[in-house]
């Protein structure tokens, strides 16, 4: 399974990400999700949101949830990336691309990918008002 | 031995420092440690059932026993994405 | 809740789809699908799918699926685009988009509208050898 | 009364045709055309069990009374995505 996994201080850049995609002949399925940063949090207007990693962790977990992901699921390739600093309200902080031969395993192997992150992955956000 | 430890997110601000050194004897495990840090930063001690402790770049629990020049962190629960 | 559905025989842009997105501040979560035309149907290789629809069916049918959709989900936003006629192996035949505030409700919202969509929505595929 | 019924997908080749024009007498069932297009076309019949039927652009059951001047489709199960 291909996987890229990219930690960056930019914004993200959805539409270069999508010229980049690659997928064989048997591919059938991709599935994206982009995790937008809200107006409010916990009812409380905010203007950012600033995340905050330790990197050396963040890359292993994610390694480890690839390696789980590929022995689950027939995935060709994954990548993730993922905002650190200061991302403002509207702006994605999260970006993930699940490519399968069918639907439902690219669904499940994206959810499941993003449960884990906010289950193991060490990073944190801090609301700027 | 001399065990380096790391807090992270708003650990940092509760402990009053981004890190420390804490002198244990061989053989100490990393719920001891937990257990001595808690008792220097109090503000700590209130958010012990949610911490999580990783050595190194891995999670481990409580029962783990540390050896000289591992670093260890701690942090509240994860919030990415 | 918006809602643009799209049949059309011209490739799907989805760079421009994605140019296009608007969300307000409290949405939080964006899932895309896009399925791809797999080089071999049923085990044997193939060069493209041609899709026929019953066009008034297929507009009305969506709307009762984005009408059943809105009552479930606090979705804001859906985008669908559906190509008819011969689609080559390697291009998206369907492209869907779902703005929702939490992914729970994007990540359900988006696999209902296609699984509602296979069930019901009168589109038929022929495999071109 | 006169209903015209439209085929598609690869039941255009099971009838033979896209569409044709049935006589039926008034009050007749959605079931009663299905089962009169099946008698005068036989590969139909063999695929009675999946095939779907709609009146306009909703689907209905056998036990639908048809009226005249409507619209009969029959399909194969669909294939979208």
């Amino acid at each position: 399974m291909h996987h890229e996994l990219t930690l960056t201080a930019a914004p993200i850049d959805e539409a270069a990400l999508l010229a980049r995609r690659t997928l064989t002949a048997g591919m059938g399925a991709v599935v994206y999700f982009a995790g937008v940063v809200r107006g409010a949090e916990d009812g409380h207007a905010i203007r950012a949101i600033e995340y905050e990693a330790f990197r050396p962790m963040v890359e292993h977990q994610f390694e480890l949830i690839f390696r789980q992901l590929e022995q689950r699921w027939p995935v060709e390739s994954v990548r993730l990336v993922h905002r650190l600093g200061e991302v403002r309200v509207g702006e994605p902080s999260l970006w993930v691309e699940v490519v399968a031969p069918h639907r439902g395993e690219a669904f499940a192997a994206c959810q499941f990918l993003i449960d884990e992150m906010k289950r193991l992955v060490p990073i944190w956000k801090k609301p700027l008002t | 031995m001399q065990i380096s430890v790391h807090f992270y997110s708003y650990f940092k601000e509760l402990a009053g420092c981004e890190r420390l050194t804490v002198p244990l004897p061989d053989g100490a495990t990393l719920g001891q440690l937990h257990d001595q840090i808690c008792s220097l930063h109090p503000p700590l001690a209130a958010m012990r059932k949610s911490t999580l402790l990783a050595v190194g770049v891995e999670y481990q629990d409580r029962a783990y026993t540390l050896r000289e020049g591992e670093e260890v962190s701690l942090f509240p629960p994860v919030q990415g994405g």
